[in-house]
């Protein structure tokens, strides 16, 4: 019963809060929702027995992408909001107009069309499986694929999370003014 | 007995602790941390001790080894076998190795620590030490190539930074790259050999390969055309004459010298150069299945005739030295080319000794004297009489003279080396080896003593001449010489003690056991002969069934459960076993013709500087001097020949047929050609291409455009809409 | 599997008859359960985080030789409830030009970061709520919502203080958590496993049986620790994002009320569990010294043991912020880059290779024998 | 209610909303949003497929992999747009086409 409570509660979140990222007109606030959608699919990740996931999802985007999202967001306010808001360069808003939103929706409609097609062959293919509620610990056994059969991803991972480090702190470090 | 990791591990880490420590906070320690390094180092030496006393002195038999072994990380596939192992190996030949490594290391750290005393670089100097021994140590300890290989290259980059440690002068900066890019030279070689050998084996533990040749898994392999071990093993002792210094790669060692005198001592003595031997007798039998041992020996005698030669002739006090390292080297190498396995192995380290102890006797008068340029100096005995004492033992042991170490370990080497030129029914050309070995023992003699003489006997000059301090001081100090006086020698524990420890150790009869090479006057508790007996070439076959032993399990065997193995004279050779009583006459020939030529080295040097009743061969032979001088035009052949001639020769070359055939015949053909067609190309140009061609393209490309202003938007989210509908439309276009 | 409270309950006689009382019903026994723990857990922790601005009070009155609060009740006890009152009562201020939505969030996410931690803490062997496979992990990742929160906080208020507090409060929370993760991590590395049962659970009662003891780096991965933890929780010295001095009261500047009430709460909570987690990391938890019994009284003791290392923790924090002297906003990123993270790291190294070295014995076990 | 059709519905709209997202949106960093609805809907439908199709850890791995490379993502994603609003002092997405020409 606690689970098909949390997948609702998940679910919920997961699905309303992207809806939010998508609807609001705050960068900050679209932010926010997405924080709160991340966790939906964190919570998501536990049901499904994916503890280790779960929890690695909240501390990469709670304790990282979000804060540095955040971080850009206030440091590349600055004169664009004004202009924006006046639309003095006659770009379309920031935030997107009724245009830009009929494109995107026309796309995601597509899209979703195309997907459902794509779902529906798999769920016709594959019959459900009956699963049991137990949920055995992931961590030890992820720990042994890390490093056994999918070691050279892992390594290569951590070079891709090195370079990164250095290039991001490259990219970005303050340059003297002329 | 029992041996953990825990009782082996701190030979290595103790010194990598100091490193870290120093590195670090060194700055802020009192006396910057030297004392941290040496007691360090003598932590390494009372765990290497404790083992050496364990496997020397009767606890484990002759062929006894611990191997603890972790699989760091395994890409094995089915049956293929690929994976690397980290681990310990200790034999008698490592227990052996390591004693002599953390011993002659922390004597030279006690003598740096007066040495390097208010020097600027002093700091820093004792950052790198340590990390270098324990380089040094770890090699010693792993029981793969892999892991050898990064102590191997952890050394190649302190030597460099301890070259350059005088980073200011150009001369140092120079010579420490040029010590790292001809190793390096080395090091790319010896990767392929280990990259070979992992492709074919899987693994690259000592043990696996050893198991691998007993099995012959090497047999019918061949790679570019040669046999697989071949190519292994030639790729393998490239990378150890670079290391080693041998002949054509030799020219980095005698611009080493450029950094402080004892980190000269580490390098020539202790660690750097005997790495590339150690690897060579590790590898042994690979290099016997590559059947290439005739290029060892043959590598060997050029070195340590050629190197001996150059150091006839040379002024200063450390390029004398260095060359005398260079020479003993090749020694080293001949030992292990002619299959005296133990002997080689013992000339490691007994040279070990009697070169440390030269280079801290030279240390000790450089930091005295302010001078060294032997020309200048002369009658030192009176001012310096312990540093006299101990540099005249270590003298008369390079020399050759019986009684000291020096004699014991390089007759047997010769020994062997007149056997197998003469005797042992291979190719007569080989006979150049002894020749070459013998030729060379006799001129070692000669220059040592030619030091000797010039340096401690004769008038002291350095009271009349007080102008020439400044130059040819290559040790630049922190403080100003005075230029006026020596100092007088007192009895500095750090500056004297090292030497004379170091000197005790000249003497030959530590290392054959006796005092006679009979039961007579036997080294109390040891065995006679002790060091045959111990080390001798593994036995390929013993490995075959060999288990993997746990990393983290405890080691007890017991000493009864094994025997000792008896001596026997097998000394390894590739071809037949050799004949034991031509072998025993080659050997009594050889000690006496090794006798003979030592002592008429010394006498001839004697003649020469004492006397001075023979010119010296300066005035005598310049055009040879000239050249030996030149070091054989070695330095000058690497830049003028092989970088100025051959790459820019190359260069020519190219440039030749770029302008020379390139440009006049197919350019200016193509010209000619061209000039024709022009003419039936303006009319097809105008009438066909312009009016239909051109203009009709025009308004294609025009309508074309059209189209494509708005695909190519530079709209990253337009691209992104044209991605996501193609994926579309091939979905739906799918049928399943 | 995932031990939690109620699996250990049910292996007592009296879940049965509880189990009754509910017609079997698994889940809502469990719910309830839960539902009871949980409400016990945040009152308790709710009166601690009260009793903190007391002790906050008390003791900086007696380091600095003063009285501190004597009026409200005995010795001033109920100085708490009477403040309790006072936030309550007075007025939520919202600024005019505050983002809303934001404003509200800031504090409640907060405090969820916070509570949502002690789901995890481990009071006792049985008493704590879910002894996930990856506790600590868990932990550490929750508690990054309170960033977040003060990120918010700063930002919402759309005032020049908060914002710099909110800015600095974020950068000082998620730099410091590196270091401290990663002496955590040298702390599972020992153990072998990330949930609290498997970390206390390899420590014993007595001092040479913790962590902290157990080797040199894991002792200097608890200082690590400590400090890490202060910056992390905004506490004195590395208190800049509310620092009175320079930024008003900082992020929570704007703040009237229950509101600032919550910040202040958090605060106070979450100190109490970074000191929980220290003591089940490094001092031994709840270990009973000498006791491996496992039975139902036990658990009052092993509470109590693990209340009695928190709440010491707790007044050396206290101590520390009436101690030291504030840092600046550059020091504090060079105390974390350049000191605490190399050090953090070289412990993580160090940790392993004692490991793999010592077959994982701690030096007591090297000097006195024992140990597996 | 839990099935395999519900994980797949559930990642589908986030993947979708995050498509729409990405193609409405003219801010960078609301463009970044996107990237990582689509990035978590298939972490999610790795894990989903993981525990009812194969039942082994593989896909758990996978979504590792990919919230280690959303990670990166965001990491450089974020330090290009601020220097890039330090060039143009602004992060609208249509003033980012320096390349067309």
């Amino acid at each position: 019963m606690f689970i098909q409570l949390l997948f609702a509660s998940s679910a919920t979140l997961t699905v309303g809060c992207a809806l939010g990222v998508l609807a609001t007109k705050n960068l900050m606030h679209s932010c926010i929702f997405l924080l709160g959608s991340l966790m939906g699919v964190a919570g998501l990740f536990a049901t499904l027995g994916a503890d280790f996931v779960a929890v690695t999802q909240i501390m990469v985007y709670m304790g990282g992408v979000v804060i540095l999202m955040l971080f850009a967001v206030m440091l590349t306010g600055g004169k664009d909001f004004i202009s924006r808001a006046q639309n003095l360069l006659g770009l379309p808003s920031s935030m997107g107009n009724k245009w830009t939103y009929s494109v995107g929706g026309l796309v995601g409609l597509v899209l979703l069309l195309t997907n459902i097609r794509l779902i529906s062959n798999v769920m016709n293919s594959h019959a459900p499986k009956v699963i049991g509620d137990e949920y055995p610990s992931t961590v030890s056994q992820i720990g042994h694929l890390l490093v056994k059969d999918h070691v050279l991803a892992f390594e290569i991972s951590s070079v891709l999370l090195l370079g990164a480090l250095v290039g991001a702190a490259i990219i970005a470090r303050p340059r003297k003014q002329k | 007995m029992e041996y953990t990791v825990g009782s082996i591990a701190p030979i290595f880490l103790s010194p990598v602790i100091a490193f870290v420590i120093n590195a670090f906070f060194g700055r802020k320690l009192p006396r910057q941390g030297d004392w941290l390094a040496t007691l360090s180092i003598f932590i390494s030496f009372i765990f290497s001790a404790r083992i050496f006393g364990d496997f020397v002195f009767g606890q484990f038999a002759t062929d006894f080894f611990i191997h603890k072994t972790f699989t760091w990380f395994d890409l094995s596939h089915g049956s293929q076998i690929w994976k690397v192992d980290m681990g310990i190996y200790l034999d008698n030949m490592s227990a052996i190795m390591l004693l002599m490594v953390s011993g002659v290391a922390f004597l030279i750290h006690l003598f740096s620590t007066w040495y390097m005393d208010h020097d600027e670089k002093h700091g820093r100097f004792f950052v790198f030490l340590p990390l270098f021994t324990s380089a040094m140590l770890g090699l010693v300890l792993s029981d793969n190539l892999f892991s050898l290989f990064i102590f191997w290259e952890i050394m190649g980059f302190c030597s460099y930074s301890l070259i350059g440690i005088y980073n200011k002068k150009e001369k140092a900066g120079d010579a420490s790259l040029k010590a790292f890019m001809t190793t390096r030279v080395g090091d790319v070689f010896l990767l392929l050999g280990i990259v070979a050998l992992w492709m074919l084996l899987g693994s690259v533990n000592y043990v696996d390969i050893y198991a691998a040749i007993a099995e012959g898994k090497f047999d019918g392999q061949s790679v570019l055309g040669i046999s697989f071990a071949t190519f292994a093993a030639l790729c393998i002792f490239l990378g150890a004459m670079g290391k080693s210094a041998q002949f054509p790669l030799h020219v980095w060692l005698p611009d080493a010298m450029m950094g402080p005198t004892p980190g000269s001592a580490l390098i020539h003595a202790a660690t750097m150069v005997t790495a590339g031997v150690w690897v060579s007798l590790r590898m042994y039998p690979l290099m016997v299945l590559g059947d290439i041992t005739w290029f060892i020996a043959v590598i060997g005698a050029i070195t340590a005739f050629g190197a001996a030669t150059i150091a006839t002739v040379q002024t200063d006090i450390k390029a004398v030295l260095a060359y005398s390292t260079l020479s003993q080297l090749g020694y080293m190498i001949i030992g292990v080319g002619v299959g005296s396995y133990n002997a080689a192995f013992m000339h490691v380290i007994t040279h070990a000794c009697f070169k440390a102890c030269l280079f801290l006797s030279a240390g000790s008068i450089i930091h005295s004297v302010h001078e060294q340029e032997m020309p200048k100096l002369g009658g030192l005995r009176k001012y310096l009489p312990y540093t006299h004492f101990a540099m005249m033992a270590c003298t008369l042991a390079i020399a050759g003279i019986p009684f000291f170490s020096g004699f014991v370990s390089k007759d047997r080497i010769l020994g062997d080396a007149l056997y197998y030129g003469f005797m042992s029914g291979q190719n007569p050309l080989l006979a150049i080896v002894p020749i070459l070995g013998f030729a060379g023992a006799g001129l070692t003699a000669f220059y040592m003593f030619r030091m000797m003489f010039l340096t401690f006997y004769g008038e002291n000059k350095q009271h009349h001449d007080n102008h020439g301090h400044g130059h040819g001081h290559h040790d630049a100090k922190g403080h100003k010489s005075h230029g006026h006086d020596i100092h007088h020698e007192h009895l500095d524990v750090r500056q004297n003690v090292p030497l004379l420890i170091l000197a005790v150790f000249t003497l030959g009869f530590w290392f054959s056991g006796t005092l006679t090479g009979q039961s007579f006057g036997n080294l109390f508790g040891a065995k006679t002969e002790w060091f045959k007996i111990l080390v001798e070439a593994p036995q390929v076959e013993k490995f075959v069934n060999h288990k993997r032993e746990d990393f983290s399990k405890m080691d007890t065997r017991e000493q009864s459960h094994l025997e000792h193995a008896h001596y026997h004279h097998q000394t390894g050779y590739a071809g037949p076993n050799p004949d034991e009583h031509k072998l025993h006459s080659a050997h009594t020939i050889g000690a006496i013709a090794s006798i003979f030529i030592a002592f008429a080295g010394v006498l001839l040097a004697f003649l020469m500087y004492i006397k001075k009743s023979v010119n010296p061969w300066a005035t005598r032979f310049p055009g040879l001097t000239k050249v030996l001088q030149n070091k054989y035009g070695f330095d000058d052949f690497y830049i003028d020949v092989l970088i100025k001639k051959g790459l820019l020769g190359l260069n020519r070359g190219l440039a030749w047929i770029d302008m020379g055939i390139y440009d006049r015949y197919v350019v200016d053909g193509a010209a000619a050609v061209n000039r024709v067609m022009y003419k039936v190309a303006k009319w097809f140009d105008n009438v066909v291409i312009d009016a239909i061609g051109v203009d009709g393209t025009g308004v294609a490309v025009n309508l074309f455009n059209l189209v494509l202003r708005i695909v190519q938007s530079g709209k990253i989210q337009f691209y992104f809409i044209m991605l996501v509908m193609v994926l579309a439309s091939y979905i739906w276009t799918l049928n399943f | 599997m995932n031990q939690t409270v109620v699996s250990y309950l049910s292996q007592y006689e009296f879940y049965d008859t509880l189990l009754a009382l509910f017609k079997n019903n698994q889940g809502a026994l469990a719910f309830t359960i839960y539902l009871l723990l949980s409400l016990a857990i945040v009152g308790m922790c709710a009166t601690i985080g009260g009793l903190g601005t007391y002790a906050e009070r008390k003791i900086s009155a007696d380091l600095q030789a003063r009285i501190g609060p004597n009026r409200v009740g005995p010795y001033g006890l109920l100085q708490m409830l009477a403040d309790g009152v006072k936030m309550m009562t007075k007025e939520d201020i919202m600024p005019f030009t505050a983002d809303k939505m934001l404003f509200y969030l800031a504090p409640l996410l907060c405090l969820t970061g916070v509570f949502a931690t002690l789901a995890v803490l481990p009071f006792s062997g049985g008493f704590i709520m879910a002894d996930l496979n990856v506790g600590i992990f868990y932990l550490v990742a929750i508690s990054s919502l309170v960033g977040v929160g003060v990120f918010l906080g700063g930002y919402a208020s759309n005032s020049k203080w908060s914002m710099l507090g909110g800015m600095r409060g974020a950068s000082q929370i998620i730099s410091y958590e590196i270091p401290v993760t990663i002496s955590i991590l040298a702390i599972t590395l020992l153990s072998g496993g990330m949930s609290f049962g498997t970390i206390v659970g390899h420590q014993g009662g007595l001092p040479h049986e913790w962590f902290i003891f157990h080797n040199p780096f894991s002792f200097l991965a608890f200082f690590v620790y400590g400090v890490g933890a202060l910056a992390e929780t905004n506490r004195a010295p590395f208190d800049l994002p509310e620092a009175e001095s320079e930024l008003v009261s900082g992020y929570h500047t704007e703040y009237t009320g229950m509101r600032f009430g919550f910040f202040a709460l958090a605060e106070y909570i979450e100190v109490f569990v970074v000191c929980g987690v220290a003591a089940s990391l490094f001092l031994g938890g709840y270990q009973v010294p000498g006791i491996s019994l496992d039975i139902l009284p036990i658990q009052a003791v092993q509470f109590v043991i693990f209340m009695t290392k928190t709440l010491l923790l707790y007044y050396v924090v206290i101590w520390i912020r009436w101690t030291f002297p504030r840092l600046r906003v550059d020091q504090l990123m060079a105390v974390c880059w350049k000191y605490l993270t190399p050090i953090a790291i070289f412990n993580l190294v160090g940790c392993a290779i004692w490991t793999v070295a010592f077959n994982g014995k701690s030096i007591a076990e090297l000097i006195f024998g024992g140990g597996h | 209610m839990m099935s395999l059709g519900s994980y797949l519905i559930i990642s589908l709209i986030l993947f979708v909303i995050g498509l729409v997202v990405m193609l409405s949106r003219k801010n960078i960093v609301a463009i970044l949003l996107g990237i990582e609805l689509i990035l978590n809907a298939a972490a999610l439908n790795f894990v989903a497929y993981s525990r009812y199709v194969t039942n082994n850890l593989d896909g758990h791995i996978f979504s590792l992999f990919i919230i280690v490379v959303a990670a990166a993502e965001a990491a450089v994603g974020l330090a290009i747009v601020i220097r890039f609003f330090q060039i143009k002092e602004t992060i609208h997405i249509d003033e980012a086409t320096q390349l067309r020409n």
